[in-house]
C-alpha cells in the first residue's frame, strides 16, 4: 500500500470527505422523498401487483383501477348495480345472449384520444390471449368461442384452434360494440364494470412495445407512459410507499370529480394503520383494524359497519373418514359457537350464519338449533354414527388455517367447543399462506378455514353456490352432487327472477343438508372513515369509486352527523372545513349521490 | 492491495454462484408457487401463466435461463424480442412475479437507498448509544451511571423491537407529539425507526467497546502515555479510543447485513419502503426472481461491507497488511 | 540535599487472594547525575516502587500506604493530578521494559514524540517535529526525519527502545527511571542501548534509576546498587563494594548464579532453591528465610531490619544489609 | 540468559511448573471465575433471578395457576384484580389422558404427574386474576408462566443444538488446520452470505408441508423441530469463535510446552483446550439464548411462530403490542409479558457480561 495514503493528514481528509458525502447524501435523500399531503389519503392494505387490468386479481388493485379506468359500465356507489360508463347505453336481446353497447361520444383517454369500441375489442382480445395469462380470463369464457380462443379447448375439452374473428366480440364501428354469449350470464353487465375488464390504451401499449422490446410489459405501465380513461391518472408510484392519483382533466365527467389528488398507501401493519388514521395522516381505513379495538370504535361516529357480501366458513375434506359421514359434519357444524365468535372474537357486528350464503335471513318459524339443544343433537348424531361415549374413539381432527391472528382466534374458539361438547381431539395447524393454499387444493387437510367474497350483487347467492359444483376449481372439499350440479347449471340459463330465486334456494338446501362446508359468519364492512368524507358508502360489495368522492363542508357535515345515533362519540371530522366539491358545485354533487 | 481485491472478487464469484444455485433449487422445492391464490386457477389458465413465465420448463433449464444470457427462449433474442430478461450475468435480475410492474432491479433501486438511509440513522444511534455506554462501563465500572447506561443499551436486546417500537410510538408520537407516526421523507421520519432498529445493535456495540477498551487500557502503551504526563482526556482520545474501537469496526460488516434483513419489523411498523420487507415477502409470496434478487443483493452487500471493513482496518491499524482475509 | 528522597514507601494491592504487600517501607535517595541500580527478581517490588513514585499505580487495586517522596522540595505523593502530570515526562521520565508494547502501535513515532513537547512546553507542531527529529538523531537513529512518520512496528526492537529513550529525554528531565530497559533486546543491542544511556547521562547530567534483574547491566552502569527482595530493600552499597563483598545471603546467591568467564566452565552453576514467596502470604519473619542456607530460628519470627553493615569501608557508601547473620 | 525473567529456573523445574500451571488453569479457573462472578452483583443477582424463573417454568404444572387455555369469552380483556388472592375455580378432574388436554395441551408424561401433584395439594384452588386476562379471557399470569416453558426451553434447546454443531465444526477445523481448515471456514463464509430469514422460511414451509400422519403418530413436536433447526443455523458464529480459540490455544506457549514435555493429545485436549474453549462457549450461550428468544418473537410477529393453544412469550408480546394504542390501552397485556421477557433477557445479558469478565483470562486476578 502506498505510503502517502498513510499520512495522517491525508487520511483525516479522506475521512472528512467521506463523512461530508454521507451527510450530503442524507440530506439529499431526505429532501427528495417529500410529497405534499394529498386531498385524500387511504390505506390500500397492500402493494398493488400491477396496474394492468387484465392480469390483476386483488382487492388493493381494484381500489386503484376503479379510479384510473372506466369499463363499459360503472357501478352505483350505493346499490352497486351497473350504470352506464364508457358505454352510454346498451341493448340486451330477449334471450339474454347478445349485448350491443353504444359508446359514450365524449369519453376520452387521458391523452385526448376518444375511447372507442375498438379499444374495448382490443382490450378484450388481449384479456383472452394466452400470452397475457390473465387469471380472470374465465370471466369471458361464456362469450362465443372465447374459451377455445383462450385455452385452445372448448368447455367440453375438445381441442380447437379459433381465430379472433370467430369470437363473439366485435366492434361494429367506433361507436358500437357487440358481444354475443353462448349462454346467458345473469351478472354480465356487472362484469362489464369489473376491473379485469377495464380497457387499455392500444397506441401507448404498442409504442412501448416498439420502444422497449424486452421490458415493455413493465415500461408501458410507468406513470409517465400510462394512458387511462378513468377520473384519475397515476402521477407517482413508489413501491411500498404510495400511489398518487391526480384528477384526469380529459375525463368526460371531470366536472363532477371533486378531489385533485388521492394517495393510496399500502399499510400492512394494522397497528400502524390505525395510528396513522388517528394522527390524521390517513383518512380512510378499509379493514386493517386490530379486533381488540373494534368495541371501542363501534362507539364512534367514524366507524359504522355494514353488511358485506362475504362469508367465513370451514371447508371439510369429505374424502377423509370419518368426515365422509354427513352426520359427523352436521354435528360439528351444530356446536360451532357462532354467536360467541361474532360477539367476542370478530366483534364488529358480523352475523352468525348457518348457510354459506351470507346475510341469509333466518326463518323465524324454524330457527337453527343453538346452545345446549344443538349440543345434544350433535351428540345424538355422533352416537348415531358410532362415536361418542361407548362408541369408537374419534380420531384427532386437524383444523388448518393460514397465519393470521383472527383466524387463529376463531380456530381456537371452535376447537375449544368441539373438544368440550363432542370430546373431539382437535389440533390446530397453522400454515403459511402459500402452503395453506396448496394443502387446500390438494385436499391435504381435514377441516380448514376459508372465506369467499362475492363479485356481484345480483344474483348474490350464486357467487357462493357456484363454488361447490363437482370438481369446481374452488370447491376444494372433494364433495360433489349431481343434482346440485344440475341446479347450478339451470340457474345460469334461467331468465325469470322468481324461478331463479327458487332454483338457488333448492341448491342451497342441498348444501345445508350435506355440510361440505361449515358456515360460521357473514362479513361486515369495516370502514373507518373521517366523518366529513362524502361519496363513499358501505355497500354490499365494499367497492368504492373515487369518481364520487368529496369532502363535505361544515353545514353538510352537521346534517350528516345529525342523522347518526346521538350517543356516538364525536371524533375529529378530518378534511378541509370548507369541504371540497366538484366544479359543478355542492348542490349537484350532493344531489347526485 | 490489488491482489487482495482480486482474491476477494474470486471468492465473491464462487460464493455468489453457490448461493444462487442453492437458493434457486431450494426455492423451486418449496410448496406453492408465485401465482397460487385464494381463487384457484383452472388448469388452462395456469398453463398460460406458467408458459408466460417459463415455469413450465424443467428446473435446470429455468436455472440456466436465470443465470445467463443464453437464448433458451424460443421467443428470445431472435424471436419476437419479448424475452422476459437477460439473466443474472448481464446484471438483469428479471421481472418481479408479484410486483409485476417492476423489474427486480427497479425494486432494489427504489428500496435500497431508503434502507441505506435508515441503516445509517440506525448506525448513528447504535454507535452513539453503544460507544458511550461501553466507554462508561470500561472507565467507570460499577457506578450508577454505568448501570443506567448498561440498562439503556441492553434494553435493545431485552425486548423484541416491535415492542420497543410500540412504546416509542405511544411515547413520542401520542403522549409527547414530537415525531410523525410513520412514513418516510424527512429526517424526523427517520429518527424513531432508526432508534428502534439501532437499539439492539447498541447493546452489542457497548459490549464490544467495553471489552476493547478494557483490553487497550491494560496495554503498556497506555501506561507510557500516562507516564509522559498526558492529560487523561488525551490518553483516552488519542491513545485508547482508536484501538479500543477496532472491534466495533469489524462488527460493522455483519451489522449491515443484519440491518438490511432485520429491518422488516421496523419497516412494517413505521411504514418504510425499504428492502427489509422484500426479504420476507418475496419468500412468502414465492416471488422467485425477487427472492433471488435480494439474496444476491445480500451476498454482494455482505462481501462488499466485509471488504470495506478490511480496507478500513488497514487505515486504522497500520500493522495489518492485506495478506488474506 | 538529595535530588530524590524516598522515605518509608509502602504499596499494597488489594486482591481477592488478600492483601499483597508489594513494597514495604522502602527508603532511598538519589543524587543529581548519579545512576542507582535496583536489582531483584520479578515481583520483588522494584518496578512498583518506581511506578508509585510517579503515581502510576492503578487504583484500585493498588494503594500507596505510606511514605513520602521528596523531589525538588515537593512531596510527589501529595501532588494533585495536574501537578503530577507536569512532573511526569517533563522532570521525571520513565522508560519501560518492552519497547514492543510500550509504544502505541496505532500512532506514528512523530505523534508520540511531539505530543510530549506540545503538552509540556506548548511548542507548535512544526517546532515539536523538528525537535523530535533532533532527539531521534541524538539517540543514534539514522535518517530521523524519515523515521518520524514510521509506525513502531516498522522499526527494529533496538530502534524502538532508542525512540523510547528519545521520547523520555525530550524535555530534558532530571530523573530517568529505566525499568528493565534492555531485557527485551538482543545482547548486542543491549550493550548499545546501555552505552547510549551512559553517554546521554554524561552529556545532560540526568540521574538514572536503573531497574533490572541483570547484575551485569548494573555492574556496568550503576554507581550504587540496592537489592530488593519480596518488597523490601535487603542490601545497599556502592556497586563496587556490593559486588566485592555481598553481605545478604540473597545477594550472594544472585552473584553466584551469574556465570563468569574466569570461573571453572565445568562447575555447576549455583542456583537459589525454591520459589520467590507469595506476597499475599509472607512469612512472619524474613521473607528469604525459607530459601536461605544460613537460616537461624530468629529469622522465622522477626524481620531483620536494614542496618549498616558493621565495619564496612566508609568509601563503600551507605553500606547496609537486612540480615541477622551479617557479622562484622 | 532467559529473557522472560525466570533467570533462576532450571530446566527440570519446568515440568513441575507446568503441572502446577495446568492445575491452576483447570481447576482454579472455575473457582476464580465463580468468586469473581459473585463479586459482580448485577451478574450474581441476574443469575439468582434466572434460577428462580427457570424453576418456575420447570415446575409450572405444580403451581396453582388457572388453566392457560380455558376460554372465557368476553368482549374485552379483563384488568388485573389484586384484592382476590385465589378462588376455587380449577374444576378439572384428571382421570384419563384426554382430561389433561382440557386444561392444558398434550403434556409430557412427567408434566402430567406434576399436574396430579398440584391437584392433590391445592385441589381446585387457583390464583386469582393477578395479571388480568387476555382478549379471550385466559389468565395472563398462567399464560406467562406456561409461555416461559416454550420460550426458555425452546431457546435453550436451539442454543444447545447450535453449540454442538458449532463446537464440533469449529474445534475440528481449528485442530486440523491447514487446507481443511481453510476450506471449512470458506464454507462458513458462504453460509454467512445467505440471508438467514430465507433459510428460516424454507424450513418453515418444509415443516408445514402436509405430513400430518408423521406428526400425529410420533411425538415429534413441530415447534421443537423448528427451533432446533434454527439453532442449527445459529452455529456459524459459534464455529468461528471456537475455531479462533482453538487456533490461538494451539499456538500458545503452554500447549507447546505441554507437548514438549510429552503430554498426550487427549490430555492436552481435556486439560488445556476444553476448559478454555468452555469459557467462551458459556458466554456465547448466555448471548445466544436471548437472540433465539427474540427470534421466536420476531417469527410470532410474522405469524410464523408457535402454534396455539400453546403460548410463548413472543406470542404474548405480539398480542400485547396490539393492545397498546391511543384509543384504548389494555396495559396489562403488554406490561406483564414484556416485563417477564425483558427482565429475563436483561438478566441473561448481565449474566453473560459477568461471565465474560469472570472467565476472561486477561482480566483474571483483577476483581
Amino acid at each position: 500500500m502506498n505510503r502517502a495514503w498513510k499520512g495522517p493528514l491525508l487520511r483525516q481528509a479522506v475521512a472528512l470527505l467521506l463523512f461530508a458525502g454521507l451527510l450530503a447524501g442524507l440530506v439529499g435523500v431526505a429532501g427528495s422523498a417529500r410529497l405534499e399531503r394529498a386531498d385524500f389519503v387511504f390505506n390500500n392494505t397492500g402493494e398493488v401487483q400491477s396496474l394492468d387490468p387484465a392480469t390483476v386479481t386483488g382487492v388493493p388493485e381494484g381500489r386503484i383501477l376503479r379510479g384510473i379506468y372506466e369499463g363499459l359500465c360503472v357501478k352505483d356507489p350505493v346499490t352497486v348495480r351497473p350504470l352506464p360508463g364508457s358505454a352510454a347505453s346498451w341493448t340486451k336481446s330477449p334471450d339474454g345472449r347478445v349485448f350491443v353497447f353504444d359508446m359514450r361520444d365524449e369519453a376520452r383517454w387521458s391523452n385526448g384520444d376518444p375511447v372507442t369500441a375498438h379499444d374495448f375489442e382490443f382490450s378484450f382480445r388481449r384479456f383472452l390471449l394466452p400470452e397475457t395469462a390473465a387469471e380472470y380470463s374465465y370471466l369471458l369464457w361464456k362469450v362465443v368461442n372465447a374459451q377455445a380462443f383462450c385455452t385452445g379447448k372448448d368447455a367440453d375439452g375438445t381441442e380447437r384452434e379459433v381465430d379472433w374473428s370467430e369470437v363473439g366480440i366485435k366492434a361494429l364501428d367506433a361507436d358500437t360494440l357487440r358481444i354475443e354469449l353462448e349462454d346467458p350470464v345473469p351478472y354480465f353487465l356487472e362484469l362489464m364494470a369489473f376491473y379485469p375488464l377495464f380497457p387499455v390504451h392500444r397506441a401507448s401499449l404498442e409504442a412501448a412495445q416498439r420502444e422497449f422490446p424486452d421490458t415493455w410489459n413493465v415500461e408501458w405501465l410507468k406513470p409517465e407512459r400510462l394512458v387511462c380513461n378513468g377520473p384519475y391518472v397515476v402521477e407517482e408510484r413508489r413501491i411500498n410507499d404510495r400511489i398518487r392519483l391526480r384528477k384526469n382533466p380529459m375525463y368526460w365527467d371531470a366536472k363532477n370529480v371533486a378531489l385533485d389528488t388521492i394517495d393510496a398507501l399500502p399499510i400492512e401493519h394494522w397497528g400502524t394503520s390505525v395510528n396513522m388514521y388517528l394522527t390524521g395522516e390517513v383518512d380512510w381505513l378499509d379493514g386493517s383494524i386490530p379486533p381488540n379495538l373494534v368495541p371501542e370504535l363501534l362507539k364512534r361516529q367514524d366507524f359504522i359497519p355494514k353488511p358485506y357480501l362475504g362469508s367465513y366458513f370451514y371447508r371439510v375434506n369429505v374424502t377423509k373418514p370419518p368426515l365422509d359421514d354427513k352426520r359427523i359434519r352436521k354435528a360439528l357444524s351444530l356446536v360451532i359457537p357462532r354467536r360467541a365468535i361474532v360477539e367476542n372474537v370478530t366483534k364488529a357486528g358480523q352475523a352468525p350464519t348457518w348457510s354459506v350464503v351470507p346475510w341469509k335471513e333466518l326463518d323465524p318459524e324454524n330457527p337453527p338449533l343453538e346452545g345446549e339443544a344443538a349440543a345434544e343433537e350433535a351428540r345424538r348424531l355422533f352416537a348415531e354414527a358410532g362415536y361418542g361415549p361407548g362408541g369408537k374413539p374419534f380420531p384427532v381432527i386437524e383444523v388448518l388455517y393460514n397465519t393470521s391472528e383472527t383466524h387463529r382466534d376463531v380456530a381456537e374458539v371452535i376447537a375449544d367447543a368441539w373438544q368440550r361438547e363432542l370430546g373431539v381431539d382437535m389440533r390446530l395447524k397453522n400454515q403459511e399462506w402459500k402452503v395453506y393454499l396448496d394443502s387446500q387444493t390438494n385436499l391435504e387437510y381435514e377441516v380448514c378455514r376459508a372465506a369467499w367474497i362475492g363479485d356481484w350483487v345480483d344474483p348474490g347467492p350464486l357467487n357462493f353456490l357456484s363454488l361447490f359444483v363437482t370438481g369446481g376449481a374452488n370447491n376444494k372439499t372433494g364433495w360433489g352432487n349431481a343434482e346440485y350440479d344440475r341446479l347450478i347449471a339451470e340457474i345460469g340459463l334461467e331468465q325469470d327472477p322468481a324461478k331463479l330465486e327458487q332454483l338457488m334456494l333448492d341448491a342451497e338446501a342441498i348444501l345445508l343438508e350435506e355440510y361440505p362446508v361449515l358456515p360460521i359468519y357473514s362479513y361486515v364492512t369495516q370502514n373507518l372513515i373521517k366523518p366529513r368524507f362524502g361519496g363513499l358508502h358501505g355497500n354490499m360489495l365494499n367497492e368504492h369509486f373515487p369518481k364520487f368522492w368529496y369532502w363535505m363542508d361544515d353545514e353538510e357535515l352537521a346534517e350528516k352527523l345529525a342523522d347518526l345515533p346521538p350517543d356516538l362519540q364525536e371524533v375529529p371530522p378530518g378534511g378541509p372545513s370548507g369541504g371540497k366539491y366538484a366544479p359543478v358545485g355542492r348542490a349537484r354533487q350532493i344531489g347526485r349521490n | 492491495m490489488l491482489g487482495f481485491l482480486l482474491r476477494r472478487l474470486g471468492w465473491f464469484v464462487i460464493t455468489s454462484w453457490v448461493v444462487i444455485t442453492v437458493s434457486f433449487f431450494l426455492m423451486r422445492k418449496v410448496p406453492g408457487g408465485p401465482f397460487s391464490g385464494e381463487r384457484n386457477l383452472t388448469p388452462e389458465i395456469e398453463a398460460n401463466i406458467n408458459a408466460k413465465y417459463h415455469l413450465d420448463w424443467p428446473t435446470w433449464k429455468q436455472y440456466l435461463h436465470y443465470l445467463g444470457p443464453l437464448n433458451l427462449d424460443e421467443r428470445g433474442l431472435f424471436g419476437d424480442r419479448s424475452k422476459p430478461f437477460g439473466g443474472v450475468l448481464t446484471g438483469d435480475l428479471g421481472p418481479s412475479y408479484k410486483m409485476r410492474d417492476f423489474t427486480v432491479n427497479d425494486v432494489i433501486a427504489q428500496s435500497l437507498p431508503i434502507s441505506v438511509m435508515l441503516g445509517l440513522v440506525a448506525l448513528m444511534w447504535a454507535l452513539a448509544l453503544g460507544i458511550s455506554a461501553g466507554l462508561v462501563s470500561a472507565l467507570r465500572p460499577r457506578t450508577g451511571l454505568d448501570l443506567t447506561m448498561r440498562l439503556a443499551a441492553t434494553a435493545g436486546i431485552a425486548l423484541p423491537n416491535f415492542v420497543i417500537a410500540a412504546f416509542l410510538i405511544i411515547l413520542f408520537v401520542f403522549l409527547i407529539p414530537l415525531f410523525p407516526v410513520a412514513g418516510w421523507g424527512t429526517l424526523k421520519h427517520m429518527l424513531l425507526p432508526g432508534f428502534a432498529l439501532g437499539a439492539p445493535r447498541a447493546a452489542y456495540i457497548a459490549r464490544l467497546t467495553r471489552t476493547g477498551m478494557l483490553e487497550v487500557l491494560s496495554q503498556d502503551y497506555i501506561r507510557t502515555a500516562v507516564a509522559k504526563g498526558l492529560p487523561n482526556r488525551l490518553v483516552l482520545m488519542r491513545h485508547a479510543l482508536k484501538g479500543g474501537l477496532l472491534p466495533v469496526v469489524s462488527y460493522l460488516g455483519p451489522m449491515t447485513a443484519w440491518i438490511l434483513t432485520g429491518s422488516l419489523v421496523i419497516e412494517k411498523i413505521f411504514r418504510i419502503p425499504g428492502t427489509g420487507s422484500h426479504f420476507v415477502n418475496a419468500a412468502l409470496n414465492r416471488d422467485y426472481t425477487l427472492a433471488m434478487g435480494v439474496t444476491i443483493l445480500f451476498t454482494v452487500l455482505v462481501y462488499g461491507m466485509n471488504t470495506l471493513v478490511d480496507l478500513a482496518y488497514t487505515f486504522l491499524d497500520p500493522r495489518i497488511k492485506l495478506e488474506e482475509s | 540535599m538529595a535530588l530524590l528522597d524516598v522515605r518509608d514507601l509502602s504499596v499494597r494491592f488489594e486482591t481477592h487472594q488478600g492483601t499483597v504487600r508489594a513494597v514495604e517501607r522502602v527508603s532511598f535517595r538519589l543524587e543529581r547525575g548519579e545512576t542507582l541500580g535496583i536489582v531483584g527478581e520479578s515481583g520483588s517490588g522494584k518496578s512498583v516502587t518506581c511506578l508509585a513514585i510517579l503515581g502510576l499505580i492503578p487504583s484500585p487495586p493498588g494503594v500507596v500506604e505510606s511514605g513520602a517522596v521528596d523531589f525538588d522540595g515537593r512531596d510527589l505523593l501529595k501532588l494533585s493530578a495536574a501537578e503530577l502530570r507536569h512532573v511526569r515526562g517533563n522532570e521525571i521520565s520513565m522508560i519501560f521494559q518492552d519497547p514492543m508494547t510500550s509504544l502505541n502501535p496505532l500512532l506514528t513515532v512523530a505523534r508520540q514524540l511531539t505530543e510530549v513537547l506540545e503538552i509540556h512546553e506548548g511548542v507548535s507542531h512544526r517546532e515539536a517535529r523538528k525537535r523530535a527529529a533532533a532527539a531521534l538523531g541524538d539517540v543514534g537513529i539514522p535518517h530521523p526525519e524519515a523515521r518520524l512518520d514510521a509506525y513502531p512496528h516498522e522499526l527494529s526492537g533496538g530502534m524502538r527502545q532508542r525512540a523510547m529513550i528519545a521520547m523520555a529525554l525530550l524535555c530534558e528531565p532530571v530523573v530517568l527511571f529505566a525499568d528493565e530497559p534492555t531485557t527485551a533486546l538482543d545482547v548486542t543491542i543491549q550493550a548499545q542501548i546501555l552505552e547510549l544511556m551512559g553517554e546521554l547521562q554524561r552529556k545532560r547530567g540526568t540521574a538514572i534509576v536503573l531497574i533490572t534483574h541483570d547484575l551485569g547491566v548494573v555492574a556496568g552502569m550503576a554507581d550504587r546498587v540496592h537489592v530488593m527482595y519480596a518488597g523490601r530493600l535487603v542490601e545497599t552499597g556502592t556497586t563496587h563494594a556490593l559486588f566485592a563483598a555481598p553481605q545478604h545471603p540473597y545477594t550472594r546467591g544472585l552473584l553466584e548464579s551469574v556465570p563468569t568467564l574466569t570461573g571453572d566452565p565445568d562447575a555447576e552453576l549455583h542456583s537459589i532453591d525454591g520459589q520467590p514467596p507469595d506476597l499475599a502470604a509472607l512469612p512472619s519473619g524474613c521473607a528469604f528465610a525459607p530459601r536461605c542456607e544460613l537460616v537461624v530460628d530468629g529469622c522465622r519470627s522477626a524481620v531483620p531490619p536494614l542496618e549498616p553493615v558493621p565495619g564496612a569501608d566508609p568509601a563503600a557508601g551507605d553500606r547496609r544489609a537486612a540480615c541477622f547473620e551479617v557479622k562484622p | 540468559m532467559d529473557p522472560s525473567g525466570r533467570w533462576n529456573l532450571h530446566v527440570r523445574d519446568e515440568e513441575r511448573l507446568l503441572a502446577e500451571a495446568a492445575e491452576y488453569r483447570g481447576e482454579s479457573l472455575w473457582q476464580d471465575a465463580w468468586r469473581r462472578l459473585k463479586r459482580d452483583r448485577t451478574a450474581f443477582w441476574s443469575m439468582i433471578f434466572l434460577a428462580v424463573f427457570v424453576a418456575l417454568s420447570l415446575f409450572a404444572p405444580l403451581l396453582p395457576l388457572p388453566s392457560p387455555i380455558a376460554l372465557d369469552l368476553k368482549a374485552e380483556p379483563q384488568p388485573p384484580v389484586w384484592t382476590e388472592l385465589g378462588n376455587r375455580g380449577f374444576d378439572y378432574t384428571f382421570e384419563t389422558d384426554d382430561d389433561y388436554k382440557l386444561a392444558y395441551w398434550d403434556l409430557y408424561w412427567h408434566d402430567k404427574r406434576l399436574v396430579d401433584v398440584r391437584k392433590a395439594v391445592f385441589g381446585d384452588w387457583q390464583t386469582g386474576r393477578w395479571f388480568g386476562t387476555d382478549s379471550k379471557g385466559r389468565d395472563l399470569l398462567s399464560r406467562i408462566v406456561w409461555g416461559s416453558r416454550t420460550s426458555i426451553w425452546v431457546a435453550f434447546a436451539a442454543t444447545l443444538c447450535s453449540l454442538v454443531i458449532g463446537v464440533t465444526y469449529g474445534a475440528f477445523s481449528g485442530l486440523i488446520g491447514g487446507r481443511v481448515d481453510n476450506l471449512m471456514m470458506r464454507i462458513v463464509d458462504v453460509l454467512y452470505s445467505i440471508p438467514f430469514i430465507f433459510v428460516v422460511i424454507f424450513i418453515l414451509t418444509f415443516l408445514s408441508e402436509p405430513r400430518q400422519d408423521l406428526e400425529t403418530e410420533s411425538l415429534v413436536d413441530k415447534g421443537w423441530v423448528f427451533f432446533i433447526v434454527i439453532g442449527a443455523i445459529y452455529w456459524l458464529t459459534m464455529a468461528r469463535v471456537v475455531r479462533g480459540q482453538v487456533l490461538s490455544l494451539k499456538n500458545s506457549e503452554f500447549i507447546e510446552a505441554a507437548r514438549a514435555v510429552g503430554a498426550s493429545t487427549a490430555r492436552i485436549l481435556f486439560v488445556h483446550v476444553v476448559p478454555n474453549v468452555l469459557s467462551v462457549v458459556i458466554v456465547y450461550l448466555t448471548l445466544t439464548i436471548p437472540a433465539i428468544m427474540l427470534f421466536e418473537a420476531f417469527l410470532s410477529f410474522l405469524g410464523l411462530g408457535i402454534e396455539p393453544p400453546k403460548v410463548s412469550w413472543g406470542l404474548l408480546a405480539v398480542d400485547g403490542t396490539d393492545a397498546i394504542n391511543p384509543i384504548r390501552t389494555f396495559w396489562w397485556l403488554v406490561v406483564f409479558p414484556a416485563g417477564a421477557m425483558g427482565s429475563t433477557l436483561l438478566a441473561l445479558n448481565f449474566l453473560g457480561d459477568g461471565l465474560r469478565d469472570a472467565l476472561d483470562p486477561k482480566l483474571r486476578g483483577k476483581h
